[in-house]
């Protein structure tokens, strides 16, 4: 038992889980257990949207210091509206609506790994910069209308199983996938590499380039994916559609045990963390305290977990 | 006569439909009176972020352009007033609506915000004799209307003392954030009689009630096209009522007008209140077919219903 | 071949500049107004908050950490400054001694517990947003006189904000860049293993810092509220990515201690005014938020073409 | 100072990293004003005593007298430094960002105030003007800003400054390991100088020969302990080498006719100097083992990736014929990943032949890693533990094995034997002897003349421009020293 316990408290994930399961108790406990059930549910259901965009800034934050995909929220935008605005709440467009939202998302990595390859524009800066391209673009073809989802996308998005959220178990096996790709492919150590040493990786072979483009593809897909899925979820596009996802796709990826400083990637914490911060928030507002009161105690909350998990951390 | 003289728009955000209807209002309107001759021109400038320190910015930049007469929505209501004496001193009319400043030498188009919170609780009153819980859905912590709404829903409560406030989340005025957290406090709650809203957010609360298998309490709407639509679904199916409150976008022309009219020498009162749109449960099939697919209910001011506002009519 | 290697890295020292002159003649070109002297004055106004900002992010850099709260911290600081300080000065004065000791507290931790700065001043972000609405719960507050006196100073020939930035940059200049303990500071940035084994303490050199970031974010709160003449809690939110952007603007790297204070305060007036030039552009509304994400990638363009061919570690 | 004292006096010293015991009772005596030769293979501890020394290594157990005063509690790197003790660590510790004058000052606090610049210039000017004529460094240049083997010169110099702090005892762990036969010749002459005048020095190095010329005494250690301490005068290089545990050294250089069978008419590589590329050419041949030679810095490492990056995308000046590995000898920056285990950086060059299917197979990349453990003889209980765990030489053997192990045709080595005890060498020139006998190409830069010896032939380098080409004959130090200075032709 207790071997079986120091062996998880190396994982760099089990603290947001810890958090999470903590905060849940604490949420539970004021409300004497009531609604304990759906509270998970929802967490689940919204969380897998911080987790789709969480795991293409992870993979961006794993290639190394500096690499980080401001971009997303504007891509979220971006593909939502073009996806509503393409299937115009017709079922029989759906897929022409994901093919043309995708397509736009894949313009977006192109552009994006273009200055920051071709104009050499430091990542943070180049995603910031094309993220106000992407919003404009989004508000020249949307006008800020609000198209609603075709019925099939909606139910789609909110559909559930076994109480789950149909949503979850679909993030589940990508996030599998993005795990297996990470440990078991040449991509993955490639980028894995590149976060720790990028004249190592390209002294050992390793393609460097290729990794660092399709990390930004990544990125870009998946937030327009998010996109898609968001807008059958909430019931159309919005323009600011994406505002809340900025910090949320960090913090879970650093609060999931991630390191900042590239070359360590952890995907169950990206879950962790994604769950912790929602749960979070939910806490707050049932515990009602006011505006001020639920800020402080989000950031303080957030800054204990990461201290109480950071000493069995090896490197920052 | 203000034939040559220019007026521009200082607006501090675009990201969401009612602003998007904003600029189109101002768009039209501006257009076609620059075409009759009424002004030189009327160019609506825009900041990326809802950001006091841009939007001074870019009224100083304005300011050296040489408009006669700035049109703000302001970001915050004292922290321009800096730049708005400059503008004032530089012999430069500004006029604010929506967002207005308290800078004295500016024209203020306000809306009753706190009433706009209070009037709820009062339709709510009337409606449930035996009042019950609510749920208040606030806009962004620390931004003023925020803060007055709420206000006004807590006068409106004090009033109305059989009706309790079980909990209140900031939806941050966007449907995403305010579903989610509508989706995570649901399962605490009591049964929830009526929800009130600062506008926008009541589409999405009704899907968080849906999601979590609640019965559709009350959810005062906030006029958007969206909301209009779910709300005519749901009367058609089984008699839903409720009411919806917002600012018409197009009180942007308002504004356009009052300025127009100061450089024209016209006598203005320097504080106007203009009504915020409300939709009664008679008035929704009219409304939703004069609202654009997606868009929000919207009221546009011509020459003649802007004098008629600034006579006091 | 030493030559051209020194060029190279002079003309990369000068490209900050370079940016900023490019810019700085557009917006001339665009509006002949601005080469005056109240025009400069006028539109560099509200870089002078940015620039402290800018060089407090910098600090932070330098010591391979980033902070992603000095915005929120920024905007905390201008509420204090509009309450507080106005009101019971020792009061205020003591709550902001009380910040920049929390910032140098914050160093402690990530260095005690080996924690990604990130994470840590993200979670601070929330603190000092949320300190900030319960002091100011929505936006008011007024700045004391002598702030407003200092920031609408008068110096002859040169207009105070160029004045400013520049007695900042070379101020800082000296204390990092020419100084013996500047050497220790930058050191920590680039070999903190090497500076361990002759001896430094790590965790004093970041407190030093984080407290000297404090007491550039408690300037910059300060100066913005001089110019703004009241406060509101999301003042400065953008400042957080505006001084990573000047930093890096201004030819700084995330990590290995290379910074610049010259560079990183021009780059923060290059922001500002890149901000100006899109406003005398007339840009269609749509495109005006775009049209600043292409501004700086054209600004970061030319970087990439004096650096072309240079591979550095 | 008293005299009559050893300068420094190690008793019992023992430290263990987890379940690696680097150090266990170590004793050692330093007197004043000798030079002490300390060898031992990689992984020995040697690095791990010295940095007990200089107070950045806490030690389990065990004390430490300088000048016969006790400082075993509470001794730092700050308290070292104010006692005298400098160290120039194996893994250099110049912040790159700084410049050279700059990192003078972070070991002198005494500079600071008006002028600590000039102050600093001068002294690290001197310094290196002393130790290295004609050393060519600029330096208000940043330290990044240099080579390795400049680097390297900088931070000895640093080491021999003085200030306010007196100077007692100087350390020097591996200190040629990235320098040409002419400067290490520089730094040992210096070295004696110094001795003479009553510093203290200890001298880590590989190179046998070193450290027998220019030793007062060698001690050998072994496993984490000394096993023999003896007059440098008493040790030869057979006796030395036994005494370190390594088996007796084969003659190892092959005859030239039997290598010339192995070499196969067909050109694995034709590069020209991009830096020079009127003054001469370079061929390999394949199955040929090709030396790189002349002083540290002329070329030869940019030569290395030229040919590196001709293979992804040939030009007019390289055409390579195969894949390529490269081997980095600036192993911190060019060749380690930190964050991953000895296994994971061994396998990493060769991950497509360790797939099943779409994936990396776990088992393959396992037994791939034990494989070359024991091939190499990497010194750790466990391929899975830290890179960083290993000693400085046995994370170099890791990057020969991710090379070795990789399905290059053509090597490139820019240095690759810095750190690695004798022993291994032998083992890995014969390995890479082993593997030109099956077709593969060598390409090797070399600081130390007498590995040539190992080669077909030789490009001698200068100012960015081959100078001339030696056959196997022809290489001897002599040849390649003379060739080396020579002007261009
Ligand atoms: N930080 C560390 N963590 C774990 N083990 C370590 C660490 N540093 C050194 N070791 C281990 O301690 C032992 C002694 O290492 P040390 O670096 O002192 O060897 P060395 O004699 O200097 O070898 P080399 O000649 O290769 O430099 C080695 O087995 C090494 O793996
Ligand atoms: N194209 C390149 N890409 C990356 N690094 C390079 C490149 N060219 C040179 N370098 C690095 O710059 C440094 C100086 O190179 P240079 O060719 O002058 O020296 P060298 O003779 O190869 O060095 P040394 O003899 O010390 O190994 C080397 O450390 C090398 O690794
Ligand atoms: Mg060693
Ligand atoms: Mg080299």
């Amino acid at each position: 038992m207790s071997e079986a316990w120091a062996k998880l408290r190396q994982q760099p994930w089990i603290w947001s889980f810890i958090a999470m399961i903590a905060v849940w108790l604490a949420t539970i406990a004021f409300t004497r257990g009531q609604g304990s059930g759906e509270i998970l549910t929802a967490a689940l259901s919204f969380a897998t949207f911080t987790i789709i965009i969480g795991l293409g800034q992870m993979m961006v934050i794993t290639t190394g210091p500096g690499n980080v995909d401001l971009s997303i929220p504007a891509t979220i935008t971006l593909a939502g509206v073009v996806a509503m605005k393409i299937m115009d709440t017709d079922n029989a467009r759906l897929l022409i609506g994901i093919a043309a939202a995708l397509g736009v998302s894949f313009l977006v990595g192109l552009f994006n790994y273009g200055l920051i390859r071709l104009l050499r524009i430091p990542p943070i800066i180049a995603t910031l910069s094309s993220s106000f391209l992407i919003l404009s673009t989004a508000i020249s073809y949307g006008r800020g209308i609000r198209i609603k989802p075709p019925p099939m996308l909606a139910d789609f998005a909110t559909a559930t199983l076994l109480g789950v959220p149909l949503l979850a178990f679909l993030v589940l096996a990508l996030s599998i996938i993005i795990a297996l790709i990470l440990k078991r492919t040449s991509y993955g150590r490639t980028v894995l590499a590149i976060g720790q040493n990028p004249r190592a990786a390209r002294f050992a072979g390793l393609n460097v380039d290729l990794a660092r483009f399709a990390t930004y593809m990544l990125s870009a897909l998946l937030a327009g994916l998010c996109g898609i899925v968001l807008s059958g979820f909430s019931g159309g596009a919005a323009l600011n559609m994406g505002e809340g996802f900025l910090l949320a796709s960090i913090a879970v990826v650093v609060i999931g045990g991630t390191s900042v400083a590239g070359g360590r990637a952890n995907v169950p914490g990206v879950w962790g963390a994604a769950l912790f911060t929602y749960l979070l928030d939910t806490m707050l507002n049932i515990f009602g305290a006011n505006a001020g009161i639920r800020l402080i105690m989000t950031g303080l909350i957030i800054i204990a977990v990461i201290t109480i998990a950071g000493g069995d951390r090896q490197q920052r | 006569d203000t034939k040559d003289k220019k007026i521009a728009l200082s607006n501090n955000y675009a990201g969401n439909s009612w602003r998007q209807s904003m600029l189109k209002s101002w768009d039209k309107v501006t257009k076609q009176a620059v075409a009759d001759g009424v002004v030189a021109a009327a160019d609506p400038f825009t900041t990326s972020e809802n950001q006091v320190t841009e939007q001074a910015a870019q009224i100083q930049n304005l300011i050296l352009q040489g408009y006669n007469a700035i049109v703000i929505n302001a970001a915050s209501p004292d922290a321009l007033n800096g730049v708005v004496k400059q503008a004032c001193d530089a012999g430069i009319t500004v006029v604010s609506f929506d967002g207005i400043v308290t800078e004295p030498c500016a024209w203020r188009i306000a809306v009753d915000f706190k009433k706009m919170g209070a009037v709820q609780l009062d339709y709510l009153a009337d409606k449930m004799k035996d009042g019950g819980n609510l749920l208040e859905i606030r806009g962004l912590a620390g931004v003023f209307v925020d803060d007055a709404i709420h206000k006004g829903i807590e006068e409106g409560v004090a009033k109305h003392p059989q009706f309790k406030v079980v909990g209140s989340v900031h939806g941050d005025w966007a449907q995403e954030v305010a579903q989610k957290a509508v989706a995570g406090i649901l399962p605490s709650l009591p049964e929830v009689k009526a929800v009130v809203t600062q506008g926008g957010d009541g589409y999405g609360a009704a899907q968080a009630f849906k999601a979590a298998g609640r019965p559709t309490p009350l959810i005062i709407m906030g006029n958007r096209q969206d909301e209009l639509a779910w709300w005519k679904e749901q009367k058609d199916a089984n008699g839903y009522e409720t009411m919806s409150v917002s600012i018409a976008p197009g009180v942007s022309t308002l504004a356009f007008w009052v300025a127009q009219m100061v450089l024209d020498g016209k006598q203005v009162p320097k504080d106007l209140v203009v009504p915020f749109l409300r939709i009664n449960q008679a008035d929704l099939e009219k409304s939703l077919e004069t609202t654009e697919k997606g868009g929000v209910a919207n009221v546009e001011y011509s020459k003649e219903d802007a004098e008629k506002v600034v006579a006091g009519k | 071949m030493d030559a051209l290697v020194l060029n190279r890295k002079t003309l990369r020292a000068l490209l900050p500049l370079f940016s900023l002159a490019i810019v700085l003649f557009a917006t001339f070109y665009a509006q002949p107004r601005t080469m005056s002297y109240f025009g400069l004055n006028l539109m560099l106004q509200y870089a002078v908050p940015i620039a402290l900002a800018t060089v407090a992010q910098m600090f932070v850099i330098t010591v391979n950490d980033l902070d992603l709260s000095i915005g929120p911290f920024v905007g905390l600081i201008g509420c204090i400054g509009a309450t507080y300080l106005h009101d019971t000065p020792l009061l205020g004065i003591a709550a902001l001694v009380a910040c920049i000791a929390l910032y140098a507290a914050m160093a402690a931790l990530i260095y005690l517990r080996n924690l990604p700065s990130i994470v840590v001043t993200l979670g601070a972000s929330f603190v000092w947003l949320g300190i900030a609405v319960l002091i100011l719960p929505s936006p008011g507050g007024k700045a004391s006189d002598w702030l407003k006196a200092i920031m609408s100073l008068q110096v002859p020939v040169v207009p105070f904000p160029i004045v400013a930035a520049l007695a900042i940059a070379a101020l800082v200049h000296v204390g990092l860049m020419t100084s013996a303990y500047g050497v220790i500071m930058r050191g920590t940035g680039g070999n903190p293993r090497a500076m361990a084994r002759a001896g430094w303490s790590e965790l004093k050199t970041k407190m030093a810092m984080y407290a000297l970031a404090g007491v550039f974010g408690v300037l910059s709160g300060l100066s913005l509220i001089g110019l703004t003449t009241s406060a509101d809690a999301h003042i400065a939110d953008r400042y957080t990515l505006y001084a990573i952007a000047g930093v890096i603007l201004g030819g700084g790297e995330f990590v290995g201690g290379r910074v610049s204070p010259f560079g990183a305060v021009l780059g923060a007036l290059t922001l500002a005014l890149a901000g100006s030039f899109l406003i005398f552009m007339r840009i269609s509304p749509d495109w005006q938020i775009g049209a600043q994400g292409a501004i700086l990638i054209i600004v970061l363009a030319l970087r990439a073409i004096i650096s072309t061919g240079e591979a550095r570690r | 100072m008293d005299v009559s004292k050893p300068a420094v006096e190690l008793t019992a010293i023992a430290k263990s990293f987890g379940a690696v015991r680097a150090l266990s009772g170590v004793d050692l005596i330093l007197e004043p004003g000798e030079c002490l030769g300390l060898v031992g293979h990689n992984g020995a501890g040697k690095s791990t005593l010295m940095h007990v020394l200089a107070g950045t290594l806490k030690a389990d157990s065990g004390s430490l007298k300088i000048a016969g005063e006790d400082v075993s509690q509470a001794f730092s790197a700050a308290g070292a430094s104010a006692h005298g003790i400098r160290c120039v660590f194996q893994e250099l510790s110049l912040c790159p960002n700084l410049t050279i004058a700059e990192n003078v000052r972070i070991v002198h606090r005494a500079l600071k105030g008006f002028g600590w610049k000039a102050k600093a210039h001068g002294l690290i000017r001197q310094k290196l003007d002393e130790i290295f004529p004609g050393h060519g460094i600029d330096v208000d240049q940043e330290a990044g800003d240099l080579n390795i083997g400049q680097r390297q010169m900088a931070e000895i110099a640093r080491a021999f400054t003085i200030t306010d702090e007196p100077l007692r005892v100087v350390i020097l762990d591996e200190p040629t390991s990235s320098l040409d036969a002419v400067t290490a010749k520089q730094l040992l002459t210096f070295m004696r100088q110094e001795v003479a005048r009553g510093v203290s020095t200890i001298l880590i190095s590989h190179l046998l020969a070193d450290v027998l010329d220019h030793c007062d005494r060698i001690a050998v250690m072994k496993d984490g302990k000394v096993v023999a301490e003896r007059r440098a005068g008493q040790f030869t290089r057979n006796s030395l080498v036994a005494a370190m545990g390594t088996t007796v050294e084969k003659k190892n250089t092959p005859a030239a006719g039997s290598r010339k069978a192995a070499i196969s008419a067909a050109r694995a590589v034709e590069a020209t100097p991009q830096t020079a590329p009127k003054a001469g050419n370079l061929v390999v041949h394949k199955g040929e083992i090709v030396g790189l030679a002349g002083l540290a810095g002329h070329g030869q490492t940019r030569m290395l990736i030229q040919i590196f990056d001709g293979a992804r995308k040939s030009s007019a000046l390289t055409r390579v014929e195969g894949k390529v590995a490269f081997i980095a000898g600036d192993r911190q920056s060019d060749g380690i990943f930190n964050l991953w285990s000895i296994g994971e950086n061994t396998t990493v060059s060769s991950l497509e032949d360790l797939k099943r299917g779409p994936l990396i197979a776990a088992e393959r990349e396992a037994e791939m890693a034990r494989d070359w453990k024991e091939r190499i003889q990497i010194r750790t209980p466990d391929m899975n533990n830290n890179i960083l765990t290993l000693s400085g030489g046995n994370q170099q053997k890791a990057l020969f094995a991710r090379t070795l192990g990789s399905k290059a045709d053509i090597v490139l080595m820019d240095d690759p034997m810095r750190g690695v005890d004798v022993g291994t060498k032998l083992e890995v020139y014969d390995m890479i002897r082993q593997e030109a006998g099956r077709g593969r190409s060598f390409i090797w830069y070399t600081t130390e003349i007498d590995e040539l010896s190992h080669c077909d032939r030789a490009y001698i380098f200068r100012d960015g421009a081959i100078v001339a080409e030696l056959g196997p004959d022809e290489l001897t130090e002599d040849k390649v020293l003379h060739a080396s200075f020579a002007e261009s032709a």
